[in-house]
């Protein structure tokens, strides 16, 4: 069942718009990135914050393979999932500021990004927490008749946890449409992989629940993009879950208190020459599919877009204290 | 309501009528859990409704109990009314992180997006010989978590009622029912509609103490009772019904007018649900106090097996009649 | 990394003597099972007990292969499993009594025997929590440089817990001595393997952590035992885990509250005529290795031992109710 | 003791060293848990330890929480005296099934043939903006669970000594340090020993009321206590210290001086260890009581990220001390 892809040759779409959008997809969470770095250095935004520089080309690559009736769980590490699901960089911005218009109200903050109507389920800092969640997803749109994918990120480190075991036969067992997506970045916080599994070969697990399965490059967005079409293509056909792996590498620390003991900067360097935004860069360059025009333009676009969400998420307000205990319980009854 | 059309009903039964209709009312609502289809239920409860509507409504569950539970709540989430068994509560502690750290916190982190309207059933009690890992009342440790509701049915009436309210509720339920309760029989029209959580009952009145009670304890209470009136002491009994949000209004006002109160407990005692009662007693009804407020609760011991040891360790009827008369006999 | 192991061709001593002490200790398990039952029905023990019959041959042929330095740990349907490590079944019944003479004080029943020093950890009535304690075991014996091995015992059931996932995974990574014994008799209380794995090859798994693994018939007491012995010596000469999956059944029902509506009345039948003691009696029989004499001394034998054990139970005490609070907390400080 | 011996440490640096020492002085010891080796601690607790000590003693484990756990009691039970780190509080919910379900009952149900010599240690409390999920106090209510002591640290001294009594004890025992105070600093004596943790400390002698307290609030009470010195009010600061088992003598007897006491506690009010505290007093000095005793809890929510919401859910100096203010001026 399990096939390594490379999708360097049958890579999808490879047109220049196609193109362009993908490579600004990935500037756009870079850039969102670095300016929330900015940002937490500046004590605007506070508590954990997970950047995701180095892993854009799987939130892009994936997304592009499901439509907007297909849920979203995702990490702690959320930042660019939300925003290429469409969250507004402003409303991601105003939830790590407080803010009451943040889309989740300034309750949750870099951790538990939601939107109801995008379908993005969050935001969950609990490794491995939204799995089974996933998994409840898919089982509701199986008994619905709704033919949607739920897809499911999660990291290398979360395949120790129980509730991965769990998720994975359940899903299999129940034969739901979940797309599990490991970004398998090496590491869990300081954790190598070696040191969490006693077989690397995480895709080669789903094997053992009879999940089908694919290993691909992380840091090649076509090659992800491809990969999550055909992964998808197969969970709406069959109707069953799906594991794809993502070998990736992140390019700053876990954390922003992480001082990184656990790896070498040679080591980093050596990931970072591999960056998703780089070598995709130069690829539609030497394929003549892109122009420094159009990256300028991209670029200029993009500090616009981050610009005005900064704007936006300052002028944003803070919620009443009164309002403290709003959430705890719902205030409605349901139908 | 006549008398003819009452209906007569364990407890156990109320409880599957009342999954019965809430799976015919509304093609949301199914059932999940280990054991709830082919086997007919670890209690017997779900016994016969395979049959009835197949397994995918009645879905039986690998031991995975933090996956289905999580299932459960994803499942909330994507539009269905999930009602997950988990057997015994002592087996919840293998999915105290989806309880607690999604369901309870879902619609808070989520600034209000997200309510999760799961309803997680699951035995609770000892008393059964069963022994430490099978025996615990964890009910009222639930209850210290904001987020979820947490239900205590002790009588028929309410196995069968509170479990379509909850099913009605926006947010994450949890209904505890006690073991030792499933063959407890009682009268109930036949078309018993839902009933309130938001309020305690008192199941008798009395004027010379409170005794505030839930689940199983409040028979022995209720037993109790019948034994002080005899020695002339009227004892009023509470049935909280509901451990979280509590309503502390039925017992304040309860003890505004016998001026003691006695919480009878079947879990252990420290920093238990009778601890919160006794403070809410001491923060809002202090000075209508005649004598301090007590608890009788479990032993604080893993309960055992042997039988005269899980009898010492729970609370009893002989106990709370003497502590009664004692704390009776005490004057402000 | 899996074999297939029939263990018929190249059985362990099949010379008189020992063949004869794997029968003797299955009957010996299966007249007290049937003791059991009988004092159930008179309320002599209460509570939850779980019977053993029909899956004798698995503790008899995996406890041959471990040494009294080994560790056990077992499950609620342990009974067997104490009774031939060396629990005397005055011990067992006394504790089924809820006497102060059981080998748990009384205080656990069925589910919890134990015997620190015949080190048998119990007796755990929670699925698969047994199995992080065996790798705990294992590691501390790893880290004492002692050369033992931990034998943890639990059900098909068990493997769809978190618990076994992260456990196997554990013991793999850390090269811990752990023979993980699944007793796989199809059934987890009500609920057949085919519906609560996706993937129903259980040795199978095994490899997705690099654990060494072999499927046996469980009904075969000289194939458990085989298996259970070669298990142990790659265990204690690499130092690593082991996964024995026993493919088995059992001939009573799940507890004794257990109506039996999963499976039918032919199914059972059908596995009966596998019946460990059936079977590997008429094995002897026909290979002159059994006379009747022979068989009819061990059934005396057991008889006499089962009612002198009753007999012993009956005679056991009550724990004062005073002593309702001890072990709670232990009553001396340590070294 | 001369003060040029003395050694200024952190919180963390006494948890460290507390560690340290305990590695050299016993070969049984060892440190599991994620990220305690390679990456430092993740609160950097454990920095420097690999070094020392190898990763066969300072062990990373995978995020398996429930797994290592559960190894750590079976450590214990092989003859080991395992430190197990949890990371925080919140993720012990994954491991909960192994410490109730075993850790806890392993000696009841064994007759007492089987303890757990087991410590784990966790960070708890809010207050740092880490949202639902990173913030939660939940000491109190693992104090509930018979067969687990239940320690919190609030003291530099503490810090350092408790862990050493730990690993003495035959019985699991969880210490939970509040996050929050890693970075304070302490005097303490190089040869520091083992403290006691059998008993609750008065921190502040007073005779007006009686706050009780531990952990971070601890000294959120204390400084009120300044605040109110100034306005006249002598608070007495009681320090906990453990929760379980709870020395109530040492806060009875404080409140048969000042006759009104104070609960301040960072985890949720129902049904927590500061109710269990209010019941005690109700129990045993009710006759000494001039005014009915307060809690002050963290806001019933699970913690928002907003700064300002999250300062407005938990105890803070300025509330505890207009709550006293309001106390004292009360008469019975
Ligand atoms: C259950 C649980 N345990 C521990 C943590 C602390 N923690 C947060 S992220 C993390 C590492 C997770 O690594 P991985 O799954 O590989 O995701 P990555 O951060 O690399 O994207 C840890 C240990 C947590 N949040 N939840
Ligand atoms: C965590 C947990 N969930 C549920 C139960 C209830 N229960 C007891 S035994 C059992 C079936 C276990 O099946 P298996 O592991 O195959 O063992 P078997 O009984 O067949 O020997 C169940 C569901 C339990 N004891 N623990
Ligand atoms: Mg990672
Ligand atoms: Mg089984």
């Amino acid at each position: 069942m399990k096939t390594k892809n490379t999708g360097k040759k049958k890579a999808a779409a490879t047109n220049h718009n196609h193109a362009v959008h993908l490579l600004r997809s990935m500037i756009r969470i870079r850039r969102l990135e670095d300016k929330c770095a900015e940002l937490y250095t500046t004590t605007k935004i506070r508590g954990f914050m997970h950047l995701y520089d180095g892993e854009e080309a799987i939130a892009v690559g994936v997304l592009e393979a499901l439509t907007q009736d297909d849920a979203i769980v995702a990490t702690y590490r959320e930042h660019g999932h939300a925003l290429i699901r469409g969250l507004s960089a402003g409303s991601i911005l105003a939830e790590m500021y407080g803010k009451q218009e943040g889309c989740s109200r300034g309750r949750g903050g870099s951790m538990h990004l939601f939107d109801d109507k995008l379908r993005f389920y969050g935001g969950n800092a609990i490794v491995g927490g939204g799995l089974p969640i996933a998994v409840g997803l898919a089982l509701a749109d199986k008994m619905q008749q709704k033919k949607r994918v739920t897809c499911c990120f999660f990291g290398d480190g979360a395949v120790a946890e129980g509730e991965f075991h769990e998720s994975m036969n359940l899903a299999a067992l129940w034969k739901l449409p979940v797309l599990f997506v490991c970004e398998n970045n090496l590491y869990a916080m300081g954790t190598a992989l070696k040191y969490s599994q006693s077989n690397m070969d995480l895709a080669g697990k789903a094997a053992s629940y009879d999940v089908a399965s694919v290993a691909v490059d992380g840091m090649d967005v076509l090659a992800v993009e491809a990969a999550a079409q055909k992964a998808t293509e197969v969970i709406r056909f069959k109707g069953e879950p799906f594991f794809l792996e993502c070998q990736t590498y992140r390019f700053r620390a876990h954390s922003m208190y992480d001082a990184e003991l656990y790896r070498t900067k040679a080591e980093v360097d050596e990931w970072k020459k591999r960056c998703p935004i780089a070598t995709f860069t130069q690829r539609l360059k030497n394929e003549g599919l892109l122009s420094d025009a159009d990256l300028e333009k991209i670029e200029g676009d993009v500090a616009q877009e981050i610009n005005e969400a900064v704007a936006f998420a300052e002028a944003c307000t803070w919620e009443p204290l009164e309002d403290l205990t709003r959430f705890v319980y719902s205030e409605r009854r349901m139908s | 309501m006549t008398n003819d059309v009452m209906q007569k009903l364990t407890y156990r039964e109320a409880v599957r009528e009342a999954i019965r209709e809430a799976m015919k009312k509304d093609d949301r609502v199914f059932l999940m859990g280990e054991d709830v289809g082919r086997y007919g239920g670890c209690f017997a409860v779900s016994k016969g409704l395979l049959e009835d509507f197949g397994p995918t409504r009645i879905r039986d569950t690998p031991l995975s109990e933090s996956g289905f539970v999580g299932a459960g709540i994803g499942a909330a989430l994507g539009g269905m009314r999930p009602i997950v068994e988990v057997m015994t509560v002592n087996f919840s502690l293998l999915a105290a992180d989806q309880i607690i750290n999604n369901a309870a916190a879902y619609l808070h982190m989520s600034g209000g997006l997200f309510n999760v309207p799961i309803v997680i059933r699951m035995a609770t009690g000892g008393g059964r010989q069963l022994a430490a890992q099978h025996s615990r009342s964890l009910e009222g440790w639930y209850a210290h978590i904001p987020g979820i509701k947490v239900l205590s049915p002790a009588t028929v009436e309410d196995a069968r009622g509170m479990l379509w309210t909850a099913l009605e509720d926006p947010d994450p339920v949890l209904i505890f029912e006690n073991a030792g309760l499933y063959n407890m029989e009682g009268m109930l029209p036949p078309d018993i509609g839902p009933v309130d959580i938001d309020k305690a009952r008192i199941r008798r009145e009395g004027k010379d103490i409170s005794i505030i009670s839930y689940s199983a304890s409040l028979f022995k209470s209720l037993d109790a009772a019948e034994i002080l009136a005899k020695e002339g002491i009227e004892a009023e009994v509470i049935d909280l019904r509901t451990l979280r949000p509590l309503d502390e209004t039925t017992f304040l006002d309860s003890v505004a007018r016998t001026h003691r109160a006695l919480i009878v407990d079947e879990g252990w005692r420290s920093g238990s649900i009778s601890a919160e009662i006794s403070s809410r007693i001491m923060e809002s009804a202090f000075y209508e106090l005649d004598a301090p407020v007590e608890r009788l609760c479990s032993a604080e011991v893993p309960l055992p097996y042997a039988r005269h040891l899980e009898e010492a360790a729970l609370p009893q009827v002989n106990k709370i009649a003497a502590l009664v008369k004692k704390m009776v006999g005490t004057h402000g």
